[in-house]
């Protein structure tokens, strides 16, 4: 493990208008970490999603990605340096079918676009690595599918897929075994423990804490926008703070 | 009907084939002649108007035998105002086999045909438009007089009238080709008479509040204001100086004479309005082909078309015209239903080329540049009785017209 | 059909292209009609009066123009959805009042002298960026492109370059405007700004939203249709803007996503996928 | 001179904000466009012309006007956007409120011809004028602007004041939480579509009144002139809608009196360019982001 | 016995291929509070939805007080008597504190004032009268919550559907929330509650159901369940 982070995220705050999303929040992570991030509806997690990926703006502090502030840096350049996230709602390309999902985060040409205009060897490198992916998933069957098609468990894994096109130095996975039954959430699991070789590093929002406790190799708890607890999962869901945050204080004595 | 005229037209293939002529003279296909008016939109007063008229001429055409044998068809093509649409009509009516081209109505689409014409070979005659220097001879031609003569001979009678006016306002349609010409005619014209210039007024053919112009105006405190622009977007203008009480006269170009509206909605602030023309509703003791055309087609346009009225004669007389122009040079030239119709408008054209003058309803002399000439005078609008007048008297007004070079 | 219905067709697809082209990168542009106002009068410039090679006057109007669309892009695609409607209406009208103010064009006396377009001309231009749109549906940039049109916010985390790729389609959109109208130009020898006013922005956006924003024929569906219905129906002549305002709203009403509302697939089977 | 080009101008603006009204409220409410306001500012003088016609007297034409084109807004709401509700159909329903439109326009040509046709009105009312301050005022432009004003009030009141005003505004906001609150969206749409068009209408009456003429050509522009005003207002804003009517009708009248009216269009969209890029929500909306949906 | 105020039969809902629900059945007598538990995406607000016809059904049946609501448009389900309160809290943000309120009034008319119904609601939230003519956008989220749960005191509905009330609220606010149920559940309110809240969801609700997949898998009553610690870990995987 070197000595700098490879997310650094420093006292940064977010507002809207009057309501504080995230106060003074600091969190680091170092390769090959895999931070577990849990807290109650509301606590702000996936505001701290959307800002380390820049679909929101900072109201104040800074953040480093792999040596580089990126505080101010548009979304697609923040996925160029090895950023990629899943999404809460699921946010999948609908109308396009699942393999063209996957394809379209493939890298061409070194992000020159119109670059790919001229190429006239056809799509065969586009879609054996799209197959690839879609495999490692399990969708390969479904790749001519339309995205918008998909069950809700098989829609999360592409998106998971789609995010590792990028080719991500950190994976933001944002409550990815929500809907999901036991099963399914195991499977989700494997999928991931499968495919470590294409995750460097992640950081999960999970309210699922068994996941959370299999997955991560740190855990910090949030309320309000701030952090309550950071450590191991056992000594985070000890906390009495996270506890009375997560569980709530019960009226009745169990 | 459909049948017939069919049958005719194959008739006419196996005469140019070479075999023998089999049908009679009475029998003759007909002479096509096609005419681009716009019959919707926002220009359909016009086009409805200017379309009575030269039905009416080739109806009277027929009804004294037709041309050589033939009777005339009118093929009728409605561009709604819009000049692709005008090319595309022209086109068209070219490919349907019309022997010549009437129309259309405004300068802007009677430029873009006239090259057009020329290109393929095909005679067309405007007789509307006012925009002076486009027409494009040998083939095409515009009856009409354009604003460079009637505006000199329209000022000219206005200054006879108002002679102690020094200061004019200037205004019009900078938008619109017509208009914004006019303006610089009106702009020299007043730099030739020596009139200072105090205030002018650019507005667009949709503004929709004049106020400003004619607060503008009033301000400058001019003796009179020459306005150019179409009738619909002059009207506003009028009626917001009468509402902010100018009580100066007011002289607005051809363009409010021709076409049916502005007359008809001028109402009181007519009062002191003054337009360009050469013929009026009024009868014309020296013209009797004049007045029974005007009774005619007064009496014709009540039932045929809802046009206000009782409806502007205005410029009709030219479409009419125009009509026995064409059929004029097609009887000398031997055009008949059977001609082909390349050879038609050749000889068309060549009757073109020689014509220096024609004397129907009126008077019209052919310039160099491919215009008509008429002798234009000022007119002044009688708000009661909704149709327009000479300003001044038979003997009061001025003969001698503007200078133009006439085709040599 | 006639010559000139066959290009005013033939323009109108073109037409209707160069709003596409904008349109796959999810921006609606009604500006177009400005762009092809430009494009006809730099073509006409360069020929008439400077007495350029018709073929290079062409491609300089639509190289500059394109510029100059891309320069417009950068501030105008900073607003989006109606504003971005709004922006371009706007920017129709100043392209159009620009020229009339333009005594070296002929201001609103027009333009005139232009010549030598035919037919082939514009068709063998629709061939050319036909293959090429077809070679682009099929492309790795089509694929990003519906990416961006179906999720601009997640295509840019995805790494793709938004903004870039938005510019670049407004100034390739604003570029076959132009050239579009250099051709128009040319086959009409005779232009003025009233040619080339809002309406015909918004009729060409009318013909991609009827004709179908999925796909690159719709717009040629669309433009043929629309082009062709009043010819059709001249015979009806008083009734054709009625018949032409009803057919409007019954297509939009009954074909909502337009007369081709399938999508072409980029990979893998090449399709009909939903509407 | 200047002192009176203002006072046009605010007159001017006032007719201006009256159909941008329209636009805000069925922007508010549905956040489309609905380009057939346009045609219904232009039918407000017909409307006059043709109940003048059949006898009735100005006030009551006055009245029709509201009524007639409120009416024919049930029509457009039924046929242009009843059927597209989703958000990605705003450029459908707009192209489709404008084919409305058209239609409008065709059925005008079609029964008053093309030209401006005169309005009934006695020219003495349009005539009269009085002096104030050394300029020259039209009376009817002062009752334009009351009339305008006492519009304005009344619907500030409808939409401030009364249950339906409430709905509106809470349909406006979230036609779902609306639902939930048990109000009928379909019905509040209705009244957003009645309210505006009759607004447009009520603009063509004064207008109407004030040049003496109504014509079927007038609206387009006009209605596009209004959309610009939404815009540089704030989309959805009431105020904005009249502040930046008044804004505009300002600036044109003067624009016209320092010899700018070649400029014509450009004035009033360049203004709107401008304020866009430095305000993208308008000068009194708010700023919308892209952050919010994030 | 008559029929239950609420039964849900079989109830199906999809989204375009997706199906959000499978076959929900449950039931909720008059005066009962029925809690449904389950995770994110597992159909909770999806079934309050469709039960008060903000979404189409694709089969099944929604009864509430014996009439079958199918075809019935939302917005007059709430007028006969159903409040649903959805995630999010369904606040106007651009109408003051009173005209949400009134709204809620308006909808049905008491015998008593308006005035009178926004007295009940300073008794409960002495803060609302302070912030009567702020704009709702305005408050925090708390106080939001309670504009929320105050529009439920003066519009009285016979049927609550509420959609996670304790969602972002800090603890003294998520006790007060419950506080206030509680009050509604004491004068004879049923309520239909979907909560992440379990304990003190479960510790006030009569019967409960766990929602997985669109799918009843367990129900029982709130006591019953709380006590089931296969359940609870179950749902928060493990505690």
């Amino acid at each position: 493990m070197s000595d700098t982070p490879l997310l650094d995220v420093r006292a940064i705050s977010k507002r809207f208008g009057g309501i504080t999303a995230i106060d003074d929040l600091s969190i680091s992570l170092f390769k090959g970490d895999i931070l577990g991030l849990v807290g109650p509806n509301g606590a702000g997690k996936t505001a701290f999603v959307n800002c380390v990926t820049g679909f929101y703006t900072l109201s104040g502090g800074a953040i480093h990605f792999d040596g580089r502030d990126i505080s101010a840096l548009p979304l697609h350049q923040r996925g160029r340096l090895g950023l990629a996230r899943t999404f809460q709602n699921i946010r999948l390309f609908r109308r396009m079918t699942v393999a063209e999902n996957v394809a379209c985060a493939l890298r061409d040409h070194a992000d020159r676009p119109l670059r790919s205009l001229f190429r006239f060897g056809g799509d065969a490198g586009f879609v054996r690595a799209a197959r690839d992916l879609l495999e490692r998933v399990r969708l390969a069957d479904k790749a001519d599918q339309l995205a918008g098609s998909l069950p809700y468990g098989e829609a999360r894994r592409l998106e998971i897929a789609r995010a590792l096109a990028t080719r991500p130095k950190l994976l933001l996975l944002d409550e990815p075994t929500a809907g999901m039954n036991e099963e399914e959430t195991q499977e989700l699991l494997a999928d991931l423990r499968r495919n470590a070789d294409l995750i460097p590093s992640m950081i999960v929002i999970e309210h699922d804490i068994k996941f959370i406790r299999d997955v991560s190799t740190r855990v910090v708890a949030m309320d309000y926008g701030r952090k309550i607890a950071e450590g191991s999962a056992a000594e985070v869901f000890a906390h009495p703070q996270v506890v009375e945050a997560y569980l709530g204080a019960g009226d009745a004595d169990v | 009907m459909f049948d017939r005229r069919q049958l005719l037209a194959s008739t006419a293939a196996l005469a140019v084939a070479g075999h023998a002529p089999l049908a009679l003279a009475a029998d003759k296909p007909p002479i096509k002649v096609g005419s681009i008016l716009a019959m919707t939109g926002i220009g359909a007063v016009y086009g409805i108007l200017y379309n009575a008229a030269l039905k009416m001429a080739v109806d009277d055409v027929n009804a004294a035998g037709g041309v050589n044998g033939s009777k005339l068809e009118l093929l009728q093509e409605d561009d709604q105002l819009q000049p692709s649409q005008s090319v595309l009509c022209f086109r068209k009516l070219a490919g349907m086999g019309a022997v010549v081209e009437l129309g259309p109505l405004t300068g802007t689409s009677w430029e873009t045909v006239a090259p057009i014409a020329n290109a393929m070979k095909m005679p067309a005659l405007c007789f509307t438009a006012s925009k002076a220097g486009i027409s494009a001879p040998p083939y095409a031609l515009r009856i009409a007089p354009p604003d460079d003569t009637a505006i000199p001979e329209g000022v000219a009678e206005f200054m006879k009238l108002h002679p102690n006016v020094k200061k004019i306002a200037i205004a019009g349609d900078a938008q619109e080709a017509s208009g914004a010409a006019g303006m610089e005619l009106f702009a020299k014209m007043a730099k030739e008479l020596g009139l200072e210039v105090v205030a002018t007024a650019s507005y667009q053919t949709r503004t929709s509040d004049f106020s400003p112009d004619a607060i503008k105006i009033r301000g400058a405190n001019p003796d009179a204001i020459f306005i150019s622009s179409l009738g619909p977007t002059s009207l506003p203008l009028v009626k917001e100086l009468e509402v902010q009480g100018f009580d100066k006269p007011i002289l607005l170009n051809s363009l409010v004479w021709a076409g049916a509206g502005f007359i008809h909605a001028v109402g009181t602030a007519g009062k002191n309005v003054y337009t360009i023309g050469f013929s009026t509703n009024d009868v014309d003791p020296a013209n009797p082909k004049y007045n029974d055309y005007v009774k005619r087609f007064i009496e014709r346009t009540k039932t045929t078309t809802n046009l206000p009225q009782p409806v502007n004669v205005c410029n009709t007389t030219l479409p009419y015209d125009t009509v026995f122009l064409v059929a004029d040079i097609m009887r000398k030239a031997g055009i008949d239903g059977t001609t082909p119709a390349d050879k038609a408008r050749e000889l068309i054209r060549a009757g073109l080329d020689g014509l220096k003058a024609y004397q129907g309803i009126n008077k019209i002399t052919l310039r160099d540049t491919g215009d008509g000439h008429i002798k234009c005078h000022l007119l002044k609008a009688n708000a009661q009785t909704k149709q327009w007048e000479y300003a001044l008297a038979p003997d009061q007004r001025i003969k001698t017209p503007a200078a133009f070079k006439a085709r040599g | 059909m006639s010559q000139d219905l066959l290009f005013l067709t033939g323009v109108n697809i073109l037409m209707a292209w160069s709003v596409y082209i904008i349109l796959l990168s999810g921006s609606l542009s009604f500006a177009n009609g400005g762009f092809m106002a430009l494009g006809a009068y730099a073509a006409g410039v360069l020929t008439v009066k400077w007495g350029m090679n018709f073929y290079a006057a062409l491609a300089l109007a639509g190289i500059g123009t394109g510029l100059v669309g891309a320069l417009l892009a950068y501030p105008a695609l900073r607003t989006r959805g109606v504003y971005l409607i709004l922006v371009t209406v706007g920017l129709s009208f100043i392209i159009q009042t620009l020229i009339q103010n333009t005594d070296y064009v002929g201001g609103v006396r027009g333009m005139t002298g232009m010549m030598g377009t035919t037919n082939w001309h514009v068709w063998g231009l629709i061939a050319i960026v036909g293959v090429g749109l077809f070679w682009l549906s099929r492309s790795h940039l089509q694929r990003q492109l519906d990416a961006v049109r179906e999720d601009e916010r997640v295509a840019a985390s995805l790494g793709i370059d938004v903004v870039y790729l938005k510019v670049v389609c407004f100034a390739v959109g604003a570029g076959l405007a132009a050239i579009a109208g250099g051709l128009y130009s040319h086959y009409m020898v005779f232009i003025n700004p009233d040619h080339f006013n809002i309406f015909v922005s918004i009729y060409v956006v009318l013909y991609v939203v009827l004709g179908g924003v999925n796909n690159f024929i719709g717009p040629v569906i669309g433009a043929s249709v629309m082009t062709l219905l009043p010819e059709l129906v001249r015979g009806l002549q008083s009734y054709r803007p009625l018949i032409f305002g009803v057919v409007i709203i019954v297509l939009l009403l009954v074909r909502p996503n337009g007369l081709l509302s399938f999508r072409l697939r980029t990979l893998g089977a090449h399709k009909e996928g939903g509407a | 001179m200047i002192a009176e080009q203002i006072v046009n101008g605010v007159v001017l603006g006032s007719m201006y904000a009256l159909v941008a009204l329209g636009f805000t409220l069925v922007f508010g409410v549905l956040d489309k466009l609905n380009f057939a306001l346009s045609e219904l500012f232009m039918l407000g003088g017909f409307v006059v012309i043709a109940s003048v016609g059949l006898g009735a007297p100005l006030w009551l034409a006055g009245i029709l006007v509201l009524v007639v084109c409120g009416l024919l807004g049930l029509v457009v709401e039924f046929v242009s956007f009843r059927k597209f509700t989703s958000a990605d159909a705003q450029v459908t329903a707009a192209l489709s409120s404008l084919a409305v439109g058209l239609i409008m326009i065709d059925l005008v040509q079609k029964t008053w011809g093309g030209e401006p046709v005169s309005v009934p009105v006695p020219i003495e009312w349009r005539r009269a004028n009085v002096a104030f301050f050394g300029m020259q005022i039209q009376v009817m432009k002062i009752v334009i602007l009351a009339v305008t004003l006492v519009l304005m009030g009344v619907l500030h009141w409808l939409i401030s004041r009364t249950a339906m005003g409430r709905n509106i505004r809470a349909v406006a906001e979230s036609p779902t939480f609306a639902t939930l609150l048990g109000i009928d969206v379909k019905r509040v749409n209705q009244q957003t579509f009645f309210i505006a068009s009759a607004l447009a209408g009520a603009g063509g009456l004064m207008f109407s009144l004030r040049n003496g003429i109504a014509s079927s050509d007038i609206g387009f522009t006009f209605g596009l002139k209004a959309l610009a005003i939404m815009a540089i207002g704030g989309m959805g804003d009431l105020r904005g809608a009249v502040l930046g009517g008044i804004l505009v009708g300002v600036i044109e009248s003067l624009a016209i009196q320092f010899g700018f009216g070649k400029l014509g269009e450009i004035i009033v969209w360049a203004l709107m360019i401008l304020v866009l890029l430095a305000r993208p929500g308008g000068l009194f909306g708010a700023a919308h982001t892209t952050e919010q949906r994030a | 016995m008559s029929e239950p105020q609420l039964v849900v039969t079989d109830l199906h809902v999809a989204y375009g291929p997706i199906k959000a629900l499978r076959g929900v059945t449950l039931h909720a007598n008059e005066g009962q509070t029925v809690a449904v538990l389950g995770a994110n995406g597992s159909g909770k607000t999806t079934l309050l939805r469709a039960i008060s016809n903000m979404l189409a059904r694709s089969q099944g049946s929604v009864r509430i007080n014996g009439a079958d609501t199918a075809g019935v448009p939302a917005h007059r389900l709430v007028r006969e008597g159903l409040l649903h309160v959805p995630e999010g809290r369904g606040t106007i943000g651009r109408l003051s504190v009173r005209e949400n309120l009134r709204l809620a009034y308006d909808l049905r008319p008491t015998r008593q004032s308006f005035e009178a119904a926004l007295e009940l609601v300073f008794a409960r939230f002495p803060r609302m009268s302070e912030r009567l003519g702020q704009l709702a956008g305005s408050l925090s989220g708390g106080e939001q919550q309670m504009l929320t749960l105050a529009r439920a005191i003066v519009n009285r509905p016979r049927l609550l559907l509420v959609d996670e009330p304790s969602l972002g609220l800090s603890p003294v606010m998520v006790d007060e929330a419950f506080a206030v149920l509680r009050e509604f559940q004491t004068s004879g309110m049923t309520i239909l509650i979907v909560e992440q809240n379990v304990r003190k969801t479960l510790s006030f609700a009569h019967e409960g159901y766990i929602l997985r997949q669109g799918q009843i898998v367990a129900s029982g009553s709130g006591a019953e369940l709380l006590r089931d610690p296969a359940i609870l870990s179950h749902y928060l995987g493990a505690s």
